[in-house]
């Protein structure tokens, strides 16, 4: 027993608190004095230095962490949606209206073993999800989500996008190489298949807008198709739309088109020797491609972030710059749920008389008070910054076609193998060819 | 089929999107119980009558037909003796019905055994040895029980079980159906009167004489199946002094008779 | 509940032969048996290496991980001459296990398919995984008995296997079932076979990867058969047929839930096989697929939907006519084509008919008693009777042979499913895998019947 | 009771007929012995006047002294069923030529016949055990198939003796020959 362990028996509760506050307090003080002083110049000029590589660190980083709660939304819709079209409830006892579900999930396929066959081998088998996820994630990079709000704004952002598109079939193949499973190699296989047939129809239906557009960069596509909704792509080229909306969900092996884990078949496909954590990486890089051709589809077609109508009244009003009185909305905010949270708890309890006791009441107030004041801020950003509008629309459309995408998983049966391979070889390749035959003639006789 | 290609698809879509609005089928379970019809038999329960008790007497005929003896039952035997169990042992974790238990193999603990008095079962080893162990005569070995012992000491009826393999309620509930077969033993009991004209005829020293012979006191325990109580009144009209046999007057019971009588009488039974 | 310790040593009574020695007193009585007990032993102690069956877990231990655990199926010699056929492997030819643990069997059916590619070059049904030895229990059983041991034969309408046996075992006993019971008989069996036809529409939808049928039509089996458990106390096994009737009368809640049922039946069957009908995926999928023609399906014995889509109209209602069919009108769809998608659409047009069967039961049910007179213990004359009922898959008999005594002597039980399902190695040859399914579930097996 | 069957069946198949063909309810009963199954089902499906066309069921009987193979055929020229029992198959070596020349369909049935009582059937491609495992080695429904003998693979090695082997009885002169009768009660 050393000295101090002694001492340290003898201490009381109180006399130990502050043995160890104050040195704490101590160093943090000297840290940061020294920290603001010398550190913080050192890293600003070095972040001025190469502003563009830290703007794409950050990017990254932002769509890996966004990835995960968009896949988490869009399980929970899946689920919520298919139940109630099979007049079900769905799930409803975890969080209000079971939203907490698809977190549960989360943590249930973190928390189980995920086990390894005997006869896979491990390297491809462990390397299988992460490839798939990553190739699905890194399309995220390229979308426009608001017109400023992108992740890197390449010039060929187009062709970036298919290349990695066409990276996560390298994980399927590898995971249903790797399992040992009979059923998983026949998964594997078949994903390779009908990915590669649909890749073709897929870029080739999309040459069509880079046509008109003149440029491969997102960004600039989505300009191209600002001003009103009949700028959009999808009314100058809706063949393009058709076979673009067909190749992706083979692409994202979405029904009709699931073979690659048709599970009254092949049992899980690709997915059958996964567990715990590797078959939720395939889980939600599934889900993640639903959400990116969604994206894509909106973004190209759509018109990603344009408002379907122009604008009547005045936006983009720099109110909350802090120059104004930018800098004194935040007090007043809060000021005013306090207010507004006082009001209506004193008229709930004169309304509501004794059944309602004073803390629920104030509760009540205090919520309506914070749905009201995020109503009004939401509304004033909505008007104040475009990147808000631009959100606020790319995220509609993106929902109103992962919607579609649902309510076709609830609704359609399974297409067999060898017809979706004549599908694809014999309608939508000679459509997506007739399609941009087409456009390049009306191109180049319209420029005449 | 339509001649419109994508018509049958959208007619199926527009179907599951009307559904999607509709009233849901789901019964919230805990919430909201669905009304189950009044004759439905899956309800597992004991029936009470209209005072109260319970009409289950354990006599096991359920737990003997069932095919799959998935009935687990248990309760204190209608003459409140012993405590019987009959169920699959898994559920319960402990052990009951030992020749189920030894069906699956495992040791034979068996609580319920220890509650009543060992008997020499050399009896029952003949007599089953006459039947080949057969659980099919159930009923002709029980009677040969009851004939030797008197009675079907719960020992035995554990025995048989055992050694035949037939389930234990195979075999109580053959012993429980039928009338002529009893659990108890038939006492026999020697009542004495000790009124006071029968004390003066000498009752009270037949009495020592038959404690004696029994090695009980008067109302003492039954010692091999006959028990010395004393009469509560004199019975009009009999000599005295009174000795009765299970009710039956004695007539010349005399002090040095007493003794010997009354081992002989305790001796028969047990043989 | 008295709580209990765990008795440390076994039990305290006198054992004759000593308390260690678990098993029961061998018996001395009959050396036959004796020896018979010794070889029992020796056989349990090693079964012979080269015997062992494969569902003996410990095969996976002692086999090295490699090449041969893709070795064919049966670890023991072939033993005939289809056998050796088929588990000979041809070049760029595979063998995949489907099932019994598989989401599109219907139970536990095994199939070891031999493909090449995704092509099915040949099928061997494996069967036997829910063999329970009915026929060898219903043998040791009374005859109430064994009427409850036969529900759980074919689950999904366990009423018709009921209806089988009652009618064998009238015939044996000479029993006049009274008019009102056969009314009712042929009403609950046709709410059952509608129940069944709609399960079928849900698993043929769900095998081809629709989501939303299979709960669609688990909406409408439930209301049917939660009518049924106000009327029999059962919502599957119903073990509602007695010998000589059945077992409790129409009650109030059982028709009063068949009558809002029936207002909407039509228009609910409309509305779910809607979905499938015109759908372009489902009828792509299912038509041209597993043909069977007229010839093959008599030769190979296949009765119900399965025969009548190929051309045959043999409906043991119209054919044999049993109970109150004769009076009833009904007819028997019939389809020339033989494919799933025939298959499907004529069990859709049975439930039409049902329906029809179900008014018109409901509208002329004679009044009356609903059981015969019957002594307490059953012991019909010797003899053998044979009961046959026209199930929702097919011909459903059953063969009883009586000696006289309270059990009976065979207990012979015929499941339609049984044969429908002997048509696959025939159908399957030369279609992909996805199409194994279709076909399969479009003769809508029962592994309960099959394995008896 | 289809009196006019019973008189073709009377004149076409008089030379193999083992007994009279017996009618009872709605069910037409011939018993034939084991050499002359192929032709007398051939002469019943074939016939122009019978055209038994659909084998409703095969099973296999074993009656204590003899083991019974039974045939059950409809046809749409009779009302009643008919029921082909061909019987004198011995009990230890029990032999049956088998009907898959005309139904494909009996091959699982005979299957299931052999699994459970050890008929073999000459002539079907593929006989073996149906439902039990590969490597089992008795007939469950036999009559003299002792719950033991499967006892040797269940762990507890002891068994409920409430099955006992039905010690076959001849009676003669019985309609139902063959078949143990009930003890006298």
């Amino acid at each position: 027993m050393t000295f101090a362990t002694r001492t340290w028996d003898r201490m009381s509760l109180t006399s130990r608190l502050v043995a160890i506050l104050v040195p704490l307090a101590l160093i943090l003080a000297v840290g940061s004095v020294v920290g603001i002083l010398v550190i913080l110049p050192a890293t600003m000029d070095f972040l001025r230095a190469n502003l563009p590589l830290v703007r794409f660190a950050v990017a990254v980083v932002g769509i890996l962490v966004l990835t995960i709660p968009t896949a988490f939304v869009l399980i929970y819709l899946e689920l919520k949606i298919i139940a109630r079209m099979n007049l079900r409830v769905g799930p409803n006892r975890i969080g209000p209206w079971g939203a907490a579900m698809s977190l549960i999930h989360g943590f249930k396929v973190l928390s189980k073993e995920d086990f390894t066959p005997t006869g896979a081998d491990l390297p491809v088998f462990t390397l299988a999800p992460v490839v798939t996820f990553l190739a699905s994630v890194m399309t995220l990079l390229v979308i426009p989500f608001a017109p400023g709000l992108f992740g890197q704004d390449l010039n060929i952002g187009l062709l970036y996008f298919f290349a990695m598109g066409g990276l996560s079939v390298l994980g399927l193949l590898m995971a249903g190489w790797a399992s040992f499973n009979k059923y998983s190699l026949l998964g594997g296989l078949r994903a390779a298949a009908q990915i590669v047939s649909y890749e073709i129809p897929l870029t080739l239906s999309v040459v069509g807008v880079v046509i008109l557009a003149g440029t491969m960069s997102m960004n600039r596509l989505v300009l191209a198709q600002s001003g009103s909704a009949l700028d959009w792509f999808a009314f100058k080229q809706p063949l393009a739309v058709l076979i673009f909306f067909i190749a992706a969900t083979a692409e994202a092996n979405r029904t009709p088109f699931d073979m690659t884990e048709a599970d009254s078949e092949i049992v899980a496909g690709f997915a059958t020797e996964y567990s715990g954590m590797r078959f939720g990486f395939f889980f939600f890089a599934e889900y993640v491609n639903v959400f990116i051709v969604s994206a894509l589809l909106a973004t190209l077609f759509f018109g990603g972030w344009t408002a379907p109508f122009n604008w009547p009244w005045p936006y983009n009003l720099n109110w909350l710059d802090a120059s104004g009185i930018g800098v004194l909305w935040i007090p007043i905010a809060i000021i005013a749920t306090v207010v507004v949270a006082d009001v209506v708890a004193v008229a709930v309890r004169l309304v509501g008389g004794r059944s309602w006791s004073a803390p629920s009441a104030f509760g009540l107030g205090f919520l309506a008070a914070g749905v009201g004041i995020a109503a009004v801020v939401g509304l004033a950003c909505f008007i104040a910054f475009d990147w808000v509008q631009g959100i606020f629309w790319f995220m509609t459309k993106t929902y109103v076609f992962v919607f579609t995408f649902v309510w076709m998983r609830g609704t359609l049966p399974r297409v067999r193998v060898d017809q979706l391979m004549g599908f694809a070889w014999k309608w939508l390749l000679p459509a997506s060819l007739l399609n941009l035959f087409v456009t390049a003639t009306a191109v180049v006789l319209l420029n005449q | 089929m339509s001649f419109i290609p994508g018509l049958g698809i959208a007619k199926g879509m527009a179907l599951t999107l009307r559904r999607f609005f509709q009233p849901k089928a789901t019964i919230q379970y805990p919430e909201t119980t669905p009304d189950i019809a009044v004759r439905f038999r899956g309800r597992l329960q004991l029936l009470y009558d209209e005072f109260g008790n319970l009409k289950c007497e354990t006599c096991f005929q359920c737990a003997q037909a069932c095919p799959v003896e998935c009935i687990d039952m248990g309760g204190h035997d209608t003459k409140n003796r012993f405590y019987t169990h009959w169920g699959p042992a898994e559920t319960y974790g402990e052990r009951r019905e030992e020749s189920a238990l030894r069906r699956s193999g495992r040791p034979v603990p068996d609580q319920a055994f220890v509650h009543f008095e060992p008997i020499d079962l050399v009896a029952v080893e003949q007599i089953l040895e006459r039947r080949d162990y057969d659980p099919g005569e159930m009923l002709p070995i029980l009677e040969e029980v009851q004939a030797a012992y008197g009675y079907l000491p719960v020992a035995a009826i554990k025995h048989i079980s055992h050694v035949t393999g037939a389930s234990y309620a195979l075999v109580y509930g053959t012993a429980t159906c039928y009338g002529h077969l009893s659990f108890e033993r038939r006492a026999r009991t020697i009542g004495v009167c000790r009124c006071t004209s029968c004390l003066l005829a000498g009752s009270g020293r037949i009495a020592t004489a038959i404690g004696e012979g029994l090695g009980t006191k008067l109302d003492g325990a039954p010692v091999g199946g006959v028990a010395l109580q004393q009469l509560p009144a004199h019975l009009p009209g009999a000599a005295s002094p009174l000795v009765t046999l299970d009710g039956k007057p004695q007539t010349d019971v005399t002090e040095r008779s007493a003794a010997v009588w009354s081992r002989s009488l305790a001796r028969k039974t047990v043989a | 509940m008295p709580t209990r310790q765990r008795a440390t040593q076994p039990d305290g009574a006198t054992q004759p032969d000593g308390a260690t020695q678990p098993a029961h007193a061998a018996r001395t009585s009959q050396a036959a048996r004796a020896s018979q007990a010794a070889t029992a032993k020796a056989q349990r102690q090693r079964p012979p290496e080269q015997y062992r069956s494969d569902d003996d877990p410990r095969i996976m231990l002692d086999r090295e991980v490699g090449a041969d655990l893709f070795e064919p199926i049966p670890p023991y010699p072939v033993r005939t001459e289809r056998e050796a056929e088929f588990y000979t492997r041809g070049d760029g030819e595979m063998f995949l296990n489907v099932g019994p643990h598989h989401p599109a069997t219907h139970g536990v059916l095994r199939l070891v398919l031999k493909l090449s590619g995704e092509q099915v070059v040949d099928v061997d049904p494996v069967l036997g995984y829910l063999h329970r030895g009915v026929e060898k229990i219903c043998e040791n059983s009374d005859y109430y008995h064994v009427i409850d041991q036969v529900d759980p034969l074919e689950y999904v309408s366990s009423l018709f296997q009921e209806w089988a046996a009652v009618l064998a075992f009238e015939q044996l006993m000479d029993v006049e079932v009274p008019p009102r019971a056969e009314y009712i008989r042929v009403l609950t069996s046709e709410l059952l076979r509608v129940s069944s036809h709609t399960l079928f529409m849900g698993f043929l939808a769900l095998d081809l990867g629709g989501l939303a049928p299979i709960l669609y039509s688990f909406i409408e089996r439930d209301e049917i058969v939660e009518m049924l458990a106000a009327l029999t106390g059962a919502r599957m096994l119903f073990n509602y047929f007695r010998i000589g009737g059945v077992n409790g009368d129409l009650n109030h809640e059982f028709l009063s839930r068949l009558g809002d049922w029936m207002s909407r039946a039509a228009k609910q069957t409309e509305a779910n096989t809607g979905l499938l009908n015109e759908n372009e995926i489902f009828v792509r999928r299912a038509r041209g697929v597993g043909i069977l023609d007229r010839e093959m399906a008599l030769r190979f014995g296949v009765t119900g939907g399965n025969l009548r889509a190929s051309g045959v109209p043999f409906d043991v209602r119209r054919a044999h006519p049993y109970s109150v069919y004769p009076q009833l009108d009904f007819n028997v769809p019939t389809r020339l084509e033989g494919d799933s998608l025939a298959r499907y659409l004529i069990r859709m047009d049975e439930v039409r008919e049902s329906i029809r069967i179900i008014d018109q039961c409901l509208h002329n049910m004679p009044d009356g008693p609903v059981m015969a007179k019957l002594p307490r213990l059953l012991r019909p004359r010797p003899g053998r009777a044979w009961g046959a009922v026209e199930g929702p898959r097919g011909m459903l008999g059953v063969y009883a042979i009586s000696d006289g005594s309270d059990q009976p002597f065979r207990f012979r039980i015929h499941d339609p499913s049984f044969l429908n399902l002997a048509v696959v190695p025939y159908l399957l040859p030369g279609n992909l895998l996805a199409d194994t399914m279709a076909i399969v579930s479009s003769l809508d097996p029962v592994l309960g019947g099959i394995d008896k | 009771m289809d009196r006019s069957l019973k008189r073709r069946l009377e004149a076409r198949l008089s030379s193999q007929l083992r007994g009279p063909v017996r009618q009872r309810h709605d069910q037409t009963e011939i018993r034939i012995g084991p050499g002359d199954v192929p032709d007398v089902l051939r002469t019943l499906h074939d016939a122009v006047d019978l055209r038994f066309e659909i084998l409703a069921d095969l099973a296999g009987v074993d009656t204590g002294q003899e083991m019974q193979v039974v045939y059950h055929l409809w046809s749409e020229t009779a009302s009643d069923w008919l029921r082909v029992i061909v019987e004198g198959i011995s009990r230890d070596d029990p032999r049956c030529p088998s009907a898959t020349f005309l139904w494909i369909g009996a091959e699982w049935p005979e299957r299931e016949a052999y699994d459970m009582f050890g008929i073999v059937f000459e002539g079907n491609r593929d006989l073996r055990r149906i439902f039990m495992p590969p490597d089992y080695t008795s007939f469950p429904l036999r009559k003299d198939f002792l719950l033991p003998d499967d006892a040797a693979r269940s762990p507890g090695a002891g068994v409920r003796h409430v099955e006992r082997p039905h010690a076959p009885a001849v009676v003669a002169g019985d309609p139902a020959a063959g078949i143990r009768r009930a003890p006298a009660s």
